[in-house]
């Protein structure tokens, strides 16, 4: 799960990690007020959950409570489009209104984890508020990373090397290896999959503060962190995601025309390139998992039913405890709900019942194509769209 | 012969008593896995079906039966628990189905085996297989599998078991089939598997089925193409996912270069690997790298 | 350094273990307050850093504050001698007054460090109240012992296992397993050597708590905790040896008639059992260090020959870094000091300028008896003592 | 030959430019031994004794000089970071000779060695010196040593000097001397350094020099009495010792039975080892057992 900032730095904030003065505003009345408390020497920014807000217009500086509320009223509410969002940009339900910082020296801090070396790393930079990936390509020796031992924690020695790199000054060097300490004990303690703070910032009168952060939290261990239950982000999430979510499925929304109900992930994906390779494309991912009941079946149809701009259906299952007869009633129990259908359902089954599952579908009045093998599936489709268009 | 699992295996199930646990220690034992005991605690003293004795600890298992591998169904927040526990009594080979493991359990878990003499193999994962042996320490369905000298590795379950279809298909058995799991930290890696199999005298060629996420097969790239002398055939799925969003898989997310299945492909195919144009091919591409050795 | 109990509960009570309501009293009407508080019906503890005070009288039960008060008075200021003590007994300077327990069950905890396997090991054992030595002879089933990594902390395996031992109802538990927890973080995060819970006690409403508490804190580690500076528990200490100590000197008091002055812990231990073969006692055990300078042999010197019961001092010095003429000029020093000292010095010094040291000392009106090596030492002391006696 | 060091050492000394790293590295030099580098954070570029570079970390150290061997002199609350410092290059021998590092510093250090290749000798000890090869890691008078066929271990610096005395006084040489620390968690037991003496081909004879506190005298008796195919003599200091007083040594302390001298004693003798009978007589009670066997 990703965090907005403000939702980063009210964590960080309790762990006892310093952040610049603000509220989260979401209208501009609030934005009014409490930029005033500051008078109006405020930055507003932003609250979405993806990269590049700041060149995008979605973080701006000023100096009256009244272009602050302007600016706010212009934005909330509205889609910013940044170069990580689609064309159709993300909601701006929330600005992060704060002080202004003097700032004395930007710096770059990130925690993640590294999938090969299976170990938490940490980056850290002495040029700050910039894309890593630019710092990395114009001075990579301004950049280095040391891997943490979990069992370990940060070692004095890594502490040592990160700050000699910084060139700080005594009271800072001190600071910022607490900072390192602090950020460190957050990350792993709070399961952070993520937690970039960029920049951190040392102001002219001394502090030494996180002024931006993106956390990601583990989705696999919230259940130990009652506390996140707050942070529903899925306000942000297609409607139809949500649904699907709700109901237990494993479900992208894509922008294609074929619809996709397969068992297991790495299936899910590969039927999406069998679309792919018809020159036409997915209208979802979807795994129904391995353990799925008919239930899920006909929930995962329907749900992919209802998208009324889905022209054909694709059904790969590999039976295994997931049976396919299961999966062949479901079909019959969809036929009843939906009986106008006219979509076709192009079949793929192998593995357990998968001839009892053939049996089942003979007397549907769905249009039902069965196919032997993948390659046979987007052959089908293919001529199917192609006929179509 | 084969990797990692036997004849000799002496097969623990831990979360044997559970649902899944259950079903799919039955199916073992049908397959031949020599399964001799499991771990529930407080259901030590019973009885699975009817000749499987189950214990509170895996130390009273151990020390009762002394098996060599386990076999873990617990569920995501006592499975790591359960990993090091397996660890400390000595088991050799660990393999952990279960999927939704934290991350962090896994780091602290991966740094506590290392220098170990401990193979762990997953989590989410569905399990090892050699055919050959009658042996089966895993999830898969029986009855697909069929023996021969091809090894198969890969991310994801059901395309493991779509490749040894396609095997099937064109006449050919595999030597032993390896899930590694679809988390982003997992025990074994492509790499740890390619050199199990180099080494293994039962199998003549390798299908790695990779997908999008990480850079695990890259790393496998650099072995193929150093030191690997059989050749490999390789599929990457996710060419067309959306970039930042999870496919299923928690290891399966485009964030950065490395994780595209275009920048995969071309590591494998410069390496020397052959690649697996669609996933309908997997069977024909493997028919043809073994005609050209 | 060994803590109190009330020093000890003072900590746990921090770390959120739950403990007896109480309080230490220095004075016996402290006394009598606190327990009307409790209706009279209180525990009086005599705080002494040794064990077997129950048996010794040192614990006694009331009904009435004025029992209590009495009791306070009879031993505040007093010598407890319990089986560990010598036949002097440890002074009772304050007694700790806590609220009496209804007692369901009774466990025994504790936590120290294991030299040859270098963990951490938590024991528990079911049986609580009693001397854990004794439970091991009667019934050592009911002990279970657990190693710690200390990298990765106790292992939920681990708690399941001790847990079971204990066959506690579910809710008790989860207090335990809490419990544990939270003792083995104290443990490792204070830095203590020793934690000994015995008895945790069960009462019959269903709270878990430390009945009694023994620490014993890592000397080498207090330089990080700031707040274990106000345990100054040396008052129980013999004067001659806090002086010593203040020195900077390892100097421990004996009973013996021979005052010792070596290099090194292994040779000063080496030289109390030389002393030992003659038949008579060292006077001390004193290490003046590796880096020893002439203050610091002359400080030592003086320390014994202040005391009057010594009757010879044996020097046993292998010079390395310390050099043998440094140790030679400090007696010169000492003997402007004490012109009239007439107590004999057997002196054996070997290495670094061993031989200047010699020709040092050939002028001194001391009873200066130099000897070659550890034998003629003994034989030396033991043929004046003997004379004398 | 030697255990341990040998002309092979290339040793790193951290803490080399304080008073005593100073001091020892001179004298270690001096001796004969190969001290190819030193560490102190902050003051790298500097030259030591006009020979020996420094370097601001050991990863530094370790690229441009290759040292196998590390000696710490490293105050002792930033000891541990500096043994862990000199495991993660990959340095092979750390003597620690800093006195009062934290004890639950050290089992986790001593966790994070375990299982790695990393050999570490003491904290609070003297070192290492083999006189054969003229090589001294450690702090003990340099001229008291003769090469020759005993080895000599020790929890007490003091001690084995006055152990090598004897010998010479006897006529005997030295094969190395260890001094392990008198910690109550050191790294080295004398349980691991009398396996080195046992496959020492140069060493005829060993002396042991115990104390009191701990058990490790215990598990070195059944050592010997098991496996060890050498004459030992040993020496247990501390017989005279009060119970529950730390006597100098943070491990010296009397809290259990095994911990008596009495214990230890009646555990080497029933093993077989020699027991010398009192502090002066370690040369005579090795000259008898040379004789005997």
């Amino acid at each position: 799960m990703k965090l907005h900032e403000y939702q980063s730095k009210n964590i960080l904030s309790q762990e006892l990690i310093q952040i610049p003065k603000g509220t989260v505003c979401f209208d501009p009345n609030a934005v009014y007020e409490f930029a005033d408390t500051l008078n109006g020497k405020v930055v507003v920014k932003a609250q979405v959950l993806t990269g590049g807000r700041g060149k995008a217009g979605g973080v701006k500086i000023f100096s009256s409570s009244a272009q602050a509320k302007k600016f706010a009223s212009s934005i909330l509410g509205t889609n910013l489009v940044t170069h990580q969002t689609g064309n159709d940009g993300a909601l701006v339900s929330s600005v992060l209104v704060e002080e202004l910082l003097e700032i004395q020296q930007e710096l770059y801090v990130s925690i993640s984890i590294d999938s090969n070396c299976k170990l938490p790393f940490l980056i850290v930079c002495a040029a700050g508020g910039m894309d890593i990936e630019e710092i990395a390509q114009i001075s990579p020796e301004q950049i280095l990373r040391e891997d943490i031992d979990p069992l370990f924690g940060l070692k004095e020695y890594q502490l040592r090397k990160l700050i000699k790199l910084l060139a700080l000054p005594d009271d800072q060097s001190d600071s910022f290896r607490k900072f390192l300490s602090a950020i460190w004990d957050t990350f792993q303690k709070n399961d952070f999959s993520l937690l970039e703070i960029n920049p951190v910032v040392i102001t002219s009168d001394g502090r030494l503060l996180a002024a931006d952060a993106k956390i990601e939290i583990d989705d696999d261990a919230i259940f130990r962190h009652k506390e996140y239950q707050k942070f529903d982000n899925d306000s942000e999430k297609d409607l139809v995601e949500k649904r699907a979510n709700d109901l237990g499925l494993n479900y992208i929304k894509l922008d294609g025309e074929v619809g996709c109900v397969v068992n297991g992930a790495g299936l899910a994906m590969a039927t999406m390139d069998i679309v792919n390779e018809t020159g036409f494309q997915p209208a979802n991912f979807l795994d129904v998992g391995g353990g799925a009941d008919q239930q899920k079946i006909v929930d995962s149809l329907r749900i992919i039913l209802e998208e009324k701009h889905i022209q054909a259906i694709l059904i790969n299952i590999f039976g295994g405890v997931l049976r396919c007869d299961v999966v062949a009633n479901s079909i019959l129990e969809i036929e009843k709900e939906y009986p106008n259908e006219i979509r076709p359902f192009v079949i793929r089954m192998l593995g357990t019942n998968s001839e009892i599952a053939s049996q089942i579908l003979q007397d549907t009045k769905l249009n039902i194509i069965m196919v032997n093998n993948l390659n046979e599936a987007s052959a089908k489709i293919k001529s199917f769209l192609s006929s179509e268009i | 012969m084969s990797i990692l699992i036997n004849k000799e295996t002496r097969l623990l199930v831990q979360g044997a008593t559970g649902r899944e646990g259950r079903f799919h220690s039955s199916k073992c034992l049908d397959y031949g896995t020599n399964v001799i005991a499991g771990v529930t605690p407080g259901r030590g003293g019973e009885v699975l079906l009817d000749e499987i004795p189950i214990y509170n600890t895996v130390e009273e298992a151990f020390e009762e039966t002394n098996p060599n591998t386990s076999l873990i169904f617990v569920p995501p927040r006592f499975a790591a628990d359960a990993i090091i526990e397996a660890a400390d009594v000595g088991i050799h080979l660990i393999v952990c189905i279960t999927e939704g493991i934290p991350v962090h359990d896994m780091v602290r878990v991966s740094s506590y085996l290392r220098n170990k003499d401990t193979i762990l193999v997953g989590p989410n994962c569905p399990g090892v297989i050699s055919p050959g042996d009658q042996c089966k320490v895993g999830i898969m369905p029986n009855d697909i599998h069929t023996p021969g000298r091809i090894g198969v590795v890969s991310r994801s379950g059901t395309l493991t078991y779509e490749a040894v279809f396609q095997l099937t298909m064109v006449g050919l058995g595999q030597s032993t089939c390896v899930g590694i799991g679809g988390d982003p930290v997992v025990g074994s890696s492509f790499v740890d598997i390619l050199k199990l199999f180099n080494d293994d005298e039962a199998t003549d060629a390798i299908i790695m089925i990779g997908e999008i996420g990480g850079s695990g097969e890259q790393l496998a790239a650099e072995y193929i193409k150093d030191e690997l002398n059989k050749p490999v055939a390789s599929l990457i799925v996710g060419q067309s996912a959306p970039a930042g969003r999870r496919m299923g898989h928690a290891g399966a997310i485009v964030t950065g270069n490395d994780a595209l299945a275009s920048e995969k492909i071309k590591a494998l195919s410069s390496a020397g690997a052959a690649i697996i144009p669609r996933p309908g091919d997997i069977g024909v591409t493997i028919e043809e790298i073994l005609k050209d050795n």
